[in-house]
């Protein structure tokens, strides 16, 4: 195949070049022409066809996600916000916490295990990438029907995936979700978080400045993975013999990345970078250019230097190639030395690739002739810009007029009502699931699954640790994507003060399906408004997040999905409140008002309603509620945040946990009371002599209080009707292994 | 007292198994699998992990250590040595415990919080313990299914050397529910389960787990 | 009786992390005859015998659907000598 | 260059998770050929060819130390045609 040098694109402009196939409208390739003034070699259309496809450049949602700059809250807590790999928190005590979420949606459809793999992968290489250790990872899972039978490849791949990744890089999974709708058949959605934690001076950046500075390459040799669109380009425009076979999938090796953590974090121990950036979407083309745009400007580096695993790789495909597990890191000369001797005590792959030059330019060279030269800016940030067209779906308004019928109980058949929930999919036991991850590596897990947010200790002497819970109500979004949002960001919040930290920080992963399609846009737009709203109020700032365009099947896009993860501090862990009594006798309140809100609910899903007008939240009364549960602490025995499935899923998660049961006393309407979903709502446990403490704080904070019963016996009893523990532990278990016993070969 | 935890690239649970040793009160040394130097520790603990990833055999390959060669040297002379997990794992593959562990029988990796019933308190890794004594700790392994021949089963428990074994459902077939081993001589033991994960009930299931790193000090003392 | 061995290995053009543990550790024992090596799976299923072409196109169909993933890895059926 | 090819399969004595999940996974799938199967690993390694018995008594060697357990496996050497 002929090598296409800048000197070749100057001189015939006239070449044909496959923009369109490689996924750039005609606009878009006219601009890179005017941008260099000629037509672009093909590595350079290589690297801006990737550089500004939707995943890297964000052309569809830029103009929304603005939103969050511009309605930033003013926090001090912030260190390094959104734009760099990850958002970096200040948690006290000189130690800076970073998390981010990210999707691997499209990959774990193809291969379950290799795609959700690659997912943890790529987000723990973000979190590393910003100087700190990562300490924990969650996994936010969508899947189709339960019963459907893809669904039954998909998730024990995609679960054995994360926990394999996981597992073997020594990092506990600390929560999660798993929720099903026929929306993702076909469109199962992978989401990760990672968190990670470092002192404040060891925050890294991504950015090549000092000219004479060396380009250094580390980790996994640069295999044929992820560059199909570049062999189109290889072989349509240069004629080569047919393009070599390139995988279709991306295989992980978490030995590599975990050998890859131990030694990069040695190396920010002995502050041996100027820079660093992982490799992950557009591989080294991404890398260069973002170091280069986020430094001085100018780098040059020779290609050719690149270790490969398969020989026949053309400078094209090395650009874009998407191999797992490499870094990038910029190194000043006199440290080169001890850089290369760490990599060797690790056994790392580690190749000098170029260096950071005084001029402007990205200049890449391949065995000396100059094949990319541009400015470096115009492929990382410069990309194009949509405003698509936003248009409130058709679908909405007979969705909100078709409000859900109210479930009719009473003591004939509330028992079942129970049981058919908390046995059903979404809201049975995961144990089968989580049982596959490992939380205790690392031994600083103070919470994890099934518990409402998960928390890990940060400092061994102080105590100081972090909580973390990610929530997302598809079904709510779905009626309505602005109030869905800040609901979410509220459930989020609620689960971290629950357990009785304090929520500093949010990230995000917002799922959708086409851009293209006007409605689906609309979602968008307006899930973004109502998290940026909902961020602003409650004084929480966005520190990063992902968004995954294009989950549809044909014209059904899924749910709108907005992930929302939120990080908060507690300074003593040893003091947080779990989300079950383990003992008898303790009085059981439910802070916060019932109202008959079924629109989007697990029953009203159920039984198959999915319409209706879903409850609006008030961020004020659910950041007292936060304040309450928080100066509450004390005196909680338990606490556990109310939201799918309502009091009915609360209270049988509470009883189930110690296998302590527990009297409710319930007047009114009983299908709202236990069914109903309003938000703001948290059941907490305390002993009988705080009963003045916490209607004062009530009080206080101005949250309704009703004292609901009692922990105790070995029944869960509702007025009347006793439901023993082994009923309901037998109704709450047996889902998973029925659905998904069958053994998985491999 | 100083007691050696190996790091192979890969390993996991180092930091957690210094940790205990630290919170039993020993000075908690570090050791490199590329070092044959054992830093004139006492005894020496391989911790739980993927060394090398596992990806042939687990252990397979970290049995090959420079590390690896010394601790078989100063095991076969009475040293205390504790496999767990990996460790374990690396501790067959070298031959100074018997047998082998295979795929679990789930066919998945399973992580959960494990009653076990030490079943030996003669060695300097169980001494603390009461004969008997049934305990909870993390177990965690995609392979810990503990298999050997009629012969080497027959043996290890006429001798006495299942030093723990699993109370209630079998969680991963390992043949007569042994959680752990030791050798001959009952310096060496292996156990699948992982006690530096239950030293404090705050990130762990229990504290049970203490007691075997106690043990050592007991036993290095009592010399 | 006989036996129908089905091989399954990675695609060449895929990542083999467990064949380059082998590759990297092979000579650190000594072992110096390595120039790549690959790890694969091998299924060795008993059928009543003798096999036919039926039973043959069977196993394909199995290995196709059950032992192998075609996604990513390759697979050859044979009898047993 | 030649491909060596080692075979290591679990002693017939040795427990087989994998293998029984084959084995019962196949009727559930409509294929009702298998009387047992087994489930073991395959290592293709390529050497300078044309293969010596040196180079075979090296490779057996280090399936015998590398490749294989003998505690719980047993191995087969062979060039691959
Ligand atoms: N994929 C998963 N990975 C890890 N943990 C999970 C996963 N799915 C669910 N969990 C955990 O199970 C528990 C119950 O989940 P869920 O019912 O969704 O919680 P909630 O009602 O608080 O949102 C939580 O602790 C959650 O973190
Ligand atoms: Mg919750």
């Amino acid at each position: 195949m002929a090598l296409d040098t800048v000197a070749i694109a100057a001189t015939t402009p006239d070449q044909e070049q496959p923009f369109a196939a490689l996924g750039l409208k005609s606009d878009e390739y006219q601009r890179i022409c005017e941008i260099l003034g000629r037509r672009p070699s093909s590595s350079e259309l290589a690297m801006y066809s990737v550089m500004w496809s939707e995943h890297c450049s964000y052309k569809s949602s830029k103009v929304h996600l603005k939103q969050f700059g511009e309605k930033a809250p003013h926090s001090d807590a912030l260190l390094v916000g959104i734009g760099e790999n990850a958002g970096v928190v200040d948690v006290g005590q000189g130690y800076a916490v970073t998390f981010k979420i990210e999707s691997h949606n499209h990959p774990s459809f193809v291969e379950p295990y290799q795609g959700a793999a690659t997912g943890v992968g790529g987000i723990v290489r973000d979190i590393l990438t910003m100087g700190a250790r990562p300490i924990a990872i969650m996994d936010p899972l969508r899947f189709g029907e339960a019963h459907a039978p893809d669904t039954r490849r998909v998730l024990p791949g995609i679960v054995a995936g994360v926990g394999g990744y996981g597992n073997c890089l020594g990092l506990p999974n600390i929560g999660g979700e798993i929720v099903f709708d026929k929306t993702y058949a076909g469109n199962p959605l992978v989401n990760a978080l990672c968190v990670g934690v470092m002192r404040h001076d060891q925050i890294k950046l991504a950015k090549a400045s000092g000219p004479g500075n060396l380009v250094v390459l580390f980790g996994a040799k640069t295999g044929g993975d992820g560059i199909g669109g570049v062999s189109v380009l290889a072989s349509e425009t240069f004629g080569s013999t047919g393009p070599a076979k390139r995988p279709s999938v991306q295989v992980g090796d978490p030995f590599t990345e975990k050998v890859l953590i131990e030694c990069s974090l040695e190396i920010f121990a002995e502050d041996l970078v100027v820079g660093i950036q992982d490799l992950g979407g557009a591989g080294l083309s991404c890398a260069t250019s973002e170091l280069a745009s986020g430094g001085s400007g100018g780098m040059r580096v020779e290609l050719d230097t690149v270790p490969l695993r398969d020989p026949n790789l053309s400078p094209e495909e090395i650009l874009m190639s998407e191999s797992q597990e490499r870094m990038c890191a910029i190194v000043e000369p006199h440290k080169i030395a001890r850089f290369l001797e760490i990599c060797k005590k690790w056994d790392v792959t580690v190749t000098v690739i170029g260096e950071v030059t005084d001029g402007d330019r990205l200049i890449i060279t391949w065995h000396g002739e100059v094949i990319v030269d541009v400015p470096p800016r115009t492929v990382a940030h410069d990309g194009p810009v949509y405003n698509r067209p936003v248009a409130r779906p058709n679908y909405l308004d007979g969705a909100i007029a078709d409000t859900p019928q109210l479930p009719k109980l009473d003591a004939t058949n509330i028992a079942q009502a129970i049981l058919d929930l908390i046995s059903s999919p979404n809201m049975a036991d995961k144990t089968w699931v989580t049982s596959q991850y490992d939380k205790y590596v690392q031994g600083n897990t103070i919470q994890s699954q099934p518990e409402d947010s998960g928390m890990v200790r940060i400092d061994e002497r102080s105590h100081l640790g972090v909580a973390i819970s990610t929530d997302a109500n598809a079904s709510w979004s779905y009626l309505n994507p602005y109030e869905g949002a800040k609901l979410a960001l509220a459930e989020a919040a609620r689960n971290i003060a629950t357990a009785g930290a304090k929520p500093l920080a949010v990230t995000n992963c917002l799922n959708f399906g086409s851009p293209e399609d006007p409605g689906v846009m609309w979602q968008f737009a307006e899930t973004v408004r109502g998290l940026a709203d909902g961020c602003l109020e409650m004084g929480l700032p966005v520190t990063g997040g992902n968004v995954s365009f294009y989950n549809q099947t044909g014209d059904v896009a899924i749910l709108p999905t907005p992930v929302i993860g939120v990080l908060g501090v507690i300074q003593d862990v040893r003091l947080r409140t779990p989300m079950a009594f383990n003992c008898e006798g303790l009085d059981l309140f439910l802070l916060g008002a019932t109202n008959a809100d079924f629109a989007g609910s697990q029953w009203a899903y159920m039984h198959d309603q999915r319409g209706g007008t879903v409850p609006v939240t008030d961020l004020q009364r659910e950041m007292r509620l936060i304040d309450l549960l928080l100066e509450g602490q004390p005196i909680f025995a338990a606490a556990h945040d109310l939201s799918q499935g309502g009091l009915a899923a609360t209270i049988s998660e509470m009883v189930l946990h110690h296998g302590i049961g527990a009297g409710l006393d319930i007047p009114g309407d009983l299908a709202t009371a236990l069914l109903s979903e309003t938000p703001g709502r948290v059941l907490v446990a305390i002993t009988q002599s705080d009963s003045q403490k916490i209607e004062s704080l009530a009080t206080k904070y101005s949250i309704p209080l009703t004292r609901i019963g009692k922990s105790g016996g070995s029944t869960l009893s509702i007025n009347s009707v006793s439901i023993s523990i082994e009923t309901l532990r037998e109704a709450y278990t047996q889902t998973f292994p029925k659905l998904f016993g069958t053994e998985k070969l491999g | 007292m100083k007691v050696g935890v190996v790091t192979f690239p890969g390993s996991l649970d180092d930091r957690d198994a210094a940790r205990a040793v630290r919170a039993a009160g020993a000075e908690a040394v570090s050791l490199w699998h590329a070092d044959a130097d054992l830093k004139k520790v006492d005894a020496v603990i391989l911790p739980g992990g993927f060394s090398y990833g596992d990806y042939l055999r687990c252990g397979a390959i970290s049995r090959f250590a420079p590390v690896m060669t010394s601790i078989i040297e100063r095991a076969n002379v009475g040293m205390p040595v504790l496999g767990i997990c990996n460790g374990f794992q690396i501790l067959c593959e070298s031959h100074l415990l018997p047998g082998a562990l295979t795929r679990n029988v789930g066919l998945h990796f399973l992580c959960t919080p494990q009653p076990i019933r030490i079943e030996n308190i003669s060695t300097p890794w169980t001494n603390n313990f009461q004969q008997g004594a049934e305990i909870v700790i993390p177990l965690k392994n995609g392979e810990g299914s503990f298999q050997c021949d009629d012969k080497t089963l027959d043996q290890l428990e006429s001798e006495g050397r299942v030093i723990a074994r699993y109370v209630g459902e079998n969680p991963n077939g390992s043949r007569n529910l042994i959680a752990g081993i030791s050798n001959a001589r009952g310096n060496v033991v292996g156990l699948m389960p992982h006690p530096e994960h239950a030293i404090d009930s705050l990130t762990g299931p229990t504290a049970d787990g203490l007691a075997f790193f106690t043990s050592v000090l007991t036993a290095m003392v009592g010399k | 009786m006989a036996t129908i061995v089905v091989d399954v290995m990675l695609k060449p053009e895929i990542l083999d992390p467990q064949g380059q543990a082998v590759l990297a550790a092979l000579p650190r024992l000594g072992f110096t005859f390595a120039k790549s090596a690959r790890q694969g799976k091998r299924f060795e299923i008993e059928v009543d015998g003798p096999v036919t072409q039926a039973q043959l196109a069977e196993v394909s169909k199995a290995a196709e659907t059950l032992l192998a993933n075609p996604v990513i890895e390759t697979f050859t059926v044979r009898v047993e000598e």
